[in-house]
């Protein structure tokens, strides 16, 4: 789960993180108040669920609360499209305004588990204020790492070695290491999956503050902590998604224009896969799971149709726990319903296959079946294709 | 055949779900020697009249000799259900149960890391052995037969596909060992690749990663130095977009390594076959064993 | 540190362990009320940091609410002497006023660090109300123990089958791991030495209780836990280990006449042990510790001299960092400032031997002075023998 | 000679508070090898224009080649300043500081668990070799002379005393070693009596123990099994009462085993001298020497 920046900084300033003075705004003249709160220039952040907010004008500088209150009032409401939103970009509902600082030195510090190493690990960076990517790409020998673990936690000792690392002054060194043991102790009390302050920076006046920071945490664990649920904010994402994750289903929207839907997250990707292979754009990630429900089935078939770019449909199943005939019943009573006119491939195999079979024959529905995979895969291109060509004919 | 065989003696944890009552039927049926069940509270009643239950691992194990546990319990009580195996000298455990925290399973990790027992899982199909008519697990028993391909996954489905592909291809396997999706597996590919290059019965292996992590690579620089035995190999998440998780926790492109191409280059550099097209990985295989009689 | 018994069940019910209704009295009418709210019959029990109050009268019950002030008064105020606090027993200033339970069955449970296994370790036995030494004693098979570490806790099937071992009914085991758990989490959130319910006890009306709690701290980690500092109770210390302890030096009485005042501790528990050998009664245990100044050392002498008991007074010191002559010195001015008439052995060793010999030479004080340590463990005693015998002359 | 000789190469940690200063030129003056010191921030400075001070304890290695280190930093710094010590490769850690907290220790102790390091202490006066002219830890120098004999101790001023005892009966000493009062020591007799069995220059071993825990019985039970060297013991604390802490957070009576009688007679009754007058204890190792040769 993703929370926003303002929510990221309250959380690590209860863990002894010092952060800029600020504070949220969903209105414009609260925005405009908390700049004459806060005296002097102020800096406005579009709070969406997004990275590189800067390049598209979502950070501004206000050099009054008049201006502050001004910008505010331009971002809010609009939405904001970045190189991580997709084209659809995410609302801005709320902005954080927040005093400027004159910054020294940026430092990227972020938190996560190295699978690989099975332990978590600090990562610390000088080359701070773009992304870990960038600096990875860039100058990955100003990356320096640290792993810890759980019994004696991150040892000082490793801080300083980071802090030195980063060629932060002597006395920024014991407040480093501090911000460092306040983002372990929030990472391991909250389950967190990343904890990152992007910068951190030293200003002017001496203070060492997290200038920007993104958390996001473990889904697992979220059953145990109610109060980062209550942080959750739905509008930053795909409504399709939050409505798969509220009926038990995977969904993740991709873009392309064959949808499919499918039970297990391996066969889901392998699915995408060939249909990339073959030459097509796969539309979503849908994985039903193992012990789907009809109704589970026939709430992801909807799902996966209220996407407007797909045009065409592949039900791939391996029928195990789930039933072959419990999916081929959904797509009938789904398609029966909503009188989709997109064309369906079915392709399944495993347990009740004929019953499933029956089912669909049946039903006397246009639903084309497929024993192979590739050619499943195929011809659900094709009609894709062939679908999208004729709705350009027809708009021409 | 590795880890589980016709000696195998498994113990069921959490039988007296509906879900492990299930699965548990389906074991017995397939032909695997379920002596004992294990559910707080419940020890003294019989499951379903056939498999004594009782209040902990170390009493199940002492009565029923008991040497390999298949856990089904909930989440919050799983890390707790692996090490109380783990404790009682249980050395093969496959854990069926999904969505348990990262933090908790880096403590199940340590906690295991000075001990004998092998973890498969968890959020994982489980382990089956056909010619030990052994299964240990979730995944549907008709497709399998014996055999002398081994294969080795991070995903439950795509496996059942494979394992089809397989048996249609008159290929029968040795074992077949679900790794699971999550983040931190029990068990590692290569951790199954040594066992599977040492076992005399298993002639090829199949290999099926994904996107996430760098367990492929771990696995690919095994077999650069260790594996005389080919090796089929199929990565899923291609067509997948960074910083999505697609369905598997484990499942997510975080940096370059945890891309498909680049566990594509380094399995193929490292001397396996890697299938592009999912649909042919039972032909391939048959293919390369073919070549090598 | 030691904490009463209230306070003790205060803190194991924020850890979510259910203790008995009922509430700390300091005064008479308090305990009447309290008995009135409770409005049952209740127990008073005097808070001493002791066991076996029982046997002595230090805990009662009261059928009304008049009868629990009368008890109330006869304890407070008075001292309790139990087989665990010496002759000179200890004041009650408080009592704990609680409803008087059923009990069914009486459990132990303990929870402190097995040395020998480098682990905390929980303890249970199904022969609780007694002491655990007894219960060793008398029924070793009755006791059970898991050890547990510091990663994953205590794992929820270890306290299972030590709440199976003690043969509770299938109800009673969610509970008593509960009880366990939350007793796990003070532990190791507080730095305990000790967390000890005896008895845990099932009561008719199916609830789970602990009737009597004791906790113990860990000396070294109290300046990280200041609201377990708060909970310290000094007069139910002796006033001389108090003033020990404000020095920065360890005495503890023991009860003999032979005082000795030592560097090291054990070269003090050698000290004591070489006057028992020779036939003497060492009476305390004085440790100043390596680096005492002047100050500590002539402080500590004091503290010696404030015990009525000492007849005679053994100084044995190896000077390593803590010079002779600093312990010379001291000697010289408590002695000339107190006018104290015991008589003095001093036994020295090691750095500035001479300059110590000089100095105690010039001071024409009646010091003994005595090179080898049995020699001088004889004197001390003989001279606290001769001097025991002439007061009980002039007695006479 | 066990742990530190000639070749020993010592970093201080901590070497630029007070205690630590007094102390790291009394080694010097012993002819120790102070090589570097750490201490965080300092990093640049020199030592009393002798010994480099260090940020870190890697750099301090990688830069001075030290590969023992003797740590004076205050209690809730130090079990970080030894862990430091341990991940940087340094073999033989002395830890002065007390008041360490148990649980802290106990941490310490897992983290260990799997590394190489020897931690002498924490809460000890450290580790001496006089035939190596190697001191490091807090014990007054002029008492020892190289010799014959090994010492390891509970206590501090205790060992001094039995030192003495020995070199004005002509018994110098191999090494002796401090293991700490506190009740979760770093080193065990054990781990130190398996030292002075296999060195060939140690011809009889001084033991002194004292009440609470059992660490002396597990020396019995070691010297029972594998010691041919002549072993004298003294246990401190015949005269204790029970529950009362004796200085020591280890030195507390707690239930039988850790009364010194029960200690006294296990280590007789694996064949150690026990010497029940402590100021006999130079004479009696004397006489057992002379007795064997």
């Amino acid at each position: 789960m993703k929370i926003h920046e303002y929510q990221a900084k309250e959380l690590l300033s209860r863990y002894d993180v010092p952060v800029p003075r600020g504070s949220v705004a969903k209105t414009a003249r609260e925005a405009g108040e908390t700049a004459d709160q806060i005296s002097q220039r102020v800096v406005i952040k579009a709070q969406v669920h997004s990275g590189g907010r800067g390049k598209v004008g979502g950070i501004r500088i206000a050099e009054t609360p008049a201006e502050a209150e001004q910008i505010a009032r331009e971002l809010l409401g609009t939405k904001l499209v970045t190189h991580q939103t997709g084209p659809e970009g995410l609302t801005i509902n709320a902005v954080l305004v927040e005093e400027a600082v004159q910054a020294e030195k940026e430092l990227y510090l972020g938190m996560l588990i190295n699978t690989s190493a099975y332990a978590p690990m600090v990562i610390a960076s000088e080359a701070g204020g773009m992304e870990i990517e960038e600096i990875t790409t860039r100058n990955p020998a100003k990356i320096l790492r640290q792993h810890f673990e759980l019994v004696a936690g991150l040892l000082p000792y490793k801080a300083r070695t980071l802090a030195y690392g980063v060629n932060l002054p002597t006395e920024n060194i014991r407040p480093v290491t501090q911000v460092m043991a306040g983002m372990y102790r929030l990472f391991t009390e909250k389950d967190c999956s990343l904890v990152e302050i992007n910068p951190l920076v030293t200003t002017t006046d001496g203070r060492l503050l997290a200038l920007d920071a993104k958390i996001n945490f473990d889904d697992n664990a979220l059953s145990h902590h109610q109060d980062i649920v209550q942080l959750h904010d739905s509008s930053q994402e795909d409504p399709l998604e939050v409505e798969a994750g509220n009926t038990g289903v995977n969904y993740v929207k991709i873009g392309g224009n064959v949808g499919c839907l499918v039970n297990g997250a391996g066969l889901a990707m392998a699915t995408m896969d060939m249909i990339k292979m073959v030459g097509g754009e796969p539309a979503n990630f849908l994985d039903v799971g193992g012990g789907a429900s009809e109704e589970q089935v026939a709430q992801a078939l909807k799902i996966l149709l209220a996407d407007p770019n797909v045009k065409a449909a592949w039900i791939n199943v391996f029928g195990g726990i789930l039933r072959c005939d419990v999916v081929a019943r959904a797509v009938v009573r789904v398609l029966e319903e909503s009188k989709a006119s997109v064309p369906f491939i079915v392709r399944m195999n495993g347990t009740n296959l004929q019953e499933a079979m029956r089912v669909l024959e049946e039903s006397e529905l246009n639903i084309t079946f497929e024993a192979d995979l590739v050619s499943a895969a195929e011809k659900a291109v094709a009609m894709a294709k062939l679908r999208l060509s004729k709705a350009n004919d027809t708009s021409q | 055949m590795i880890l589980v065989n016709e000696d195998t003696r498994v113990l069921v944890q959490g039988i007296t779900g509906r879900e492990a009552s299930f699965h548990t039927r389906k074991c017995l049926e397939y032909g695997t020697k379920v002596v004992a069940g294990v559910t707080p509270g419940k020890g003294s009643i019989s499951w379903e009249k056939e498999v004594p239950v009782f209040n902990s691992v170390a009493e199940a194990k002492k009565e029923t000799g008991a040497n390999a546990s298949l856990i089904f319990v909930p989440a919050p009580f799983a890390v707790d259900a692996i090490l109380e195996s783990a404790d009682a000298g249980i050395k093969v455990v496959a854990c069926i149960t999904e969505f348990i925290p990262a933090l908790d399973e880096l403590k199940c990790h340590y906690y295991l890391s000075n001990q004998e027992t092998r973890l498969i899982g968890p959020n994982c199909p489980g382990i089956i052995s056909p010619p030990g008519k052994c299964k240990m697990g979730i995944m549907p028993s008709y497709i399998h037969r014996p055999g002398n391909v081994g294969v080795v996954s991070r995903s439950g489905t795509l496996t059942y596909e494979a394992v089809t592909q397989l048996t249609e291809q008159s290929l029968g396997q040795t074992t077949c060992v679900g790794l699971g999706g999550d983040p931190l597996p029990g068990t590692s590919f290569v951790d199954i690749l040594k066992l599977f290059q040492a076992d005399p019965e298993t002639k090829a292996v199949v290999l099926i990663g994904e996107i996430g992590g760098t367990y492929e690579q771990e696995a690919a620089d095994f077999i650069q130095k260790h594996m005389t035995k080919p090796v089929v190999a199929y990565i899923a998440g291609s067509s997948a977009p960074s910083g999505k998780r697609m369905g598997h926790a484990g499942a997510i492109i975080s940096g370059n390594a945890s891309k498909a191409l680049n566990k594509i280059t380094s399995l193929a550099a490292a001397g396996a076959t890697v299938v592009e097209n999912f649909g042919q990985i039972g032909l391939v295989t048959k293919k390369i064993l073919s070549s090598r009689i």
